[in-house]
């Protein structure tokens, strides 16, 4: 009943815009370069330092010196260029970027993310993640509604407050789960807003399943 | 002033002292100056403090200098592919200081352009801005960063002329260009080198005053960490 | 998303108001968008605050914007070449503030890079620092320069695809890709208008997303300032 | 008696040294790409955004793409690369180039500048002299060792404190006039000190024409 990760993908892609930049994190939000409206131009930075990121190559075409910032091997198109890190970060702070599309642990009511560091585990560290959420116009969060433990036990992830420590404060625009749309008014205070429901899921469901209060306005 | 040297041992001869600072090139494996690498490796030299983005993997890259103990420390954005860096770590043999990418960056850039500190949007709020200034600007906040200045940069590039003017091949660009100029004493491996005059010089991104010294490695072997590929769409 | 319009007016159209921040790129008369600036010139727009780094001369560059008094206030680092310039300054009728060149040049980069402060060591006891903080890193000191952004830059590049990605020839490169960086409305003007897929990703300078709108000049005309020349050795 | 300006970029030249990156300002400093030794690598800087730059170009050969910093056509060479003024700066600034060679209006015996402004003249602007004098390792000055008033009256640029405007605090590490050759201790307190004379110049007319304290070591 709940989205697919191809459903969650494929509803990020309605937030594309025609002429966008967009930087795509890993995990869902890869897969919604799969969901690029026909005719639309989208091209796609990868932060390593490249513009206009094609597919993955085909086999036997893998180059070592083109890798995306996932570190998986990608191609290049007739749009692409390429740049340093420094000007790469420079492009995503400056504001130059349409949309960001990530992974998420945790998002707050207030638009606060969390998704680089459980205390307790070992940290892998944040990548370009905590500067792709203070820079970007608009940034989308595509995850699971709820975390699952090992005992089948759910835990929320839309809180009132994230407490694990975050990536970014006010910085989520909207969040995409497996259960429905949520907008945030991250600069403002309006809070969160439910905007969309998935397929035979309802209010009631995800008010049960979730910390962080919103409005309703599917 | 001769700037091509016969081997990387050769290149690295008189610069390398325990306790310096040194900066590696690359993003993951790709672009990394691993044969420079494998020298300081062979040097033996220790307690280094490290910055490159990422930590190698094991085996490979930076991976080398743990496998020897010669890093006390990296300032790292990522250094997820690495286990032996999670057991050195965790038993508390390595100091780790992160940074968020794009001010990993922008802090070796600012070190080689002489800008002692800047101001960024990234990470207010956060772990990272612990203990810096946070100054208001137009109605945002940002947290003050430092730049970035090492005692040796080792990079990798595609093609280099004797002069040192450098060039880059795709994302094998990524850290090398900063980190060729945040130094006292950047070395450059190069798969290519020409005569100058062979390259353009529009094309040039590192201009041969970063570079002090030079090794030729046309054979250098490239991995990939993550081999990802699609299907042929049947003929 | 089509980037290339058919004149410097088209490209202009909609985006000029009275009061606006205008980056206009250029060294001397070297690299400047000069179809461009006389499209800004027949609009008529006016009390333009004006970032460059020069003003053109009497006649030609920006100086045509000064005939037409359209600017209120330039943001340079030398403006020696322009009569006009002088006159109007000197009679109170013209603003200007002068930035150290690699001031000028990294406030700009700073601007376009979401940097709105940094520190640097240039103007440090002088009239540059007067009003600003001053601040000591590791025993020298050092004044706070911000980020300039601008509503419209104007750039000239020498060759450029639909898709707005730019390349620039020798000096004329000069201020032209922080400029490109710096505002919301970057409109460039291109001697050559090629297809995406002509231009080496590796040679680029400044990747399309930083150009909103483009024109094609096949034919402009390009000033020297100072001719100098040496004699021929004889045959 | 006193040098030509031939003969105080020949002295200004002495400075330089084998693999020097070098600036060179307008004026007699132009004049020391003359003086390069045989056999001496030296690649000149031009902070509009060039490495390596060449002489001027044949008539008929001037480029108005290729032009150093004061606007003038000139040529490559097959060292020569290109670069923004951003990128320019920042190798000025990060102190990568050796040497700068440029003239003065006045210089103090702590080794402050002003050459860049007279209060009440029109004021042209600093161009780049502020940042090389602030970011460049070693600076020498070369000017006339008075300046010389339209009535024939003469002063001093060689001063205890400069009383124009200046350029930079504590930079300046060497003076060539055409009367000698002075170093300045600009980060000590080890002053100025006369250590050449020009030919048939004595130190006592040195003396009567420097309002700055300086040492004697001829």
């Amino acid at each position: 009943m709940a989205w697919t990760r191809e459903q969650m993908a494929a509803r990020a892609a309605k937030e594309l815009r025609d002429g966008f930049y967009v930087n795509l994190g890993i995990g869902i939000p890869t897969l919604v370069s799969n969901y690029i409206p026909e005719g639309m131009s989208v091209q796609l930075q990868s932060e390593n330092g490249m513009l206009g990121m094609g597919p993955f190559p085909y086999e036997g075409e893998e180059d070592p010196d083109l890798i995306n910032a996932g570190k998986q091997t990608v191609t290049e198109l007739p749009t692409t260029s390429f740049f340093s890190s420094a000007d790469s970060f420079a492009m995503v702070r400056g504001g130059h970027i349409d949309l960001s599309i990530l992974g998420a642990m945790q998002v707050a009511e207030n638009g606060d993310l969390a998704n680089w560091m459980i205390p307790g585990k070992m940290v892998k560290g944040m990548g370009g993640a905590m500067d792709l959420v203070a820079g970007v116009k608009k940034v989308v969060v595509v995850m699971e509604h709820v975390a699952k433990g090992k005992d089948g036990s759910e835990s929320p992830k839309l809180l009132k407050a994230c407490d694990l420590p975050l990536t970014g404060t006010q910085v989520v625009d909207m969040v995409i789960t497996d259960l429905g749309v949520f907008t945030i008014d991250k600069e403002g205070d309006g809070g969160m807003t439910l905007i969309e429901l998935a397929d035979g899921v309802t209010v009631d469901e995800i008010k049960a399943r979730t910390e962080a209060a919103f409005k309703v306005a599917v | 002033m001769k700037k091509v040297h016969a081997s990387a041992k050769e290149a690295l001869a008189g610069v390398l002292r325990d306790g310096m600072t040194i900066m590696a090139g690359g993003f993951g494996l790709c672009g990394i100056p691993n044969v420079l690498i494998e020298a300081v490796k062979e040097s033996g030299v220790k307690d280094l403090t490290v910055v490159s983005n990422n930590a190698g993997i094991d085996g490979a890259g930076l991976g080398l200098l743990l496998e020897t103990r010669q890093i006390r420390k990296m300032i790292s954005s990522y250094v997820g592919e690495n286990k032996l860096f999670a057991q050195q770590y965790l038993a508390g043999e390595l100091e780790l200081e992160f940074n968020p990418q794009g001010t990993l960056a922008e802090r070796i850039r600012a070190g080689g352009a002489g800008i002692p500190a800047f101001f960024t949007k990234t990470g207010v709020g956060t772990l990272i801005a612990e203990g810096k200034e946070v100054r208001n600007f137009d109605g945002h906040d940002y947290v003050m960063e430092t730049g970035l200045f090492a005692d040796v940069s080792l990079v990798h590039a595609w093609k280099g002329d004797t002069e040192g003017n450098l060039i880059y091949r795709k994302t094998a660009r990524n850290f090398n260009p900063m980190m060729a100029t945040a130094s006292r004493m950047t070395i450059a491996q190069v798969e290519h080198l020409v005569e100058p005059g062979s390259l353009d010089p529009d094309h040039i991104i590192t201009p041969g005053i970063y570079v002090k010294r030079m090794i030729h490695v046309p054979d250098v072997e490239k991995m990939i960490e993550k081999r990802t590929t699609r299907e042929r769409p049947a003929a």
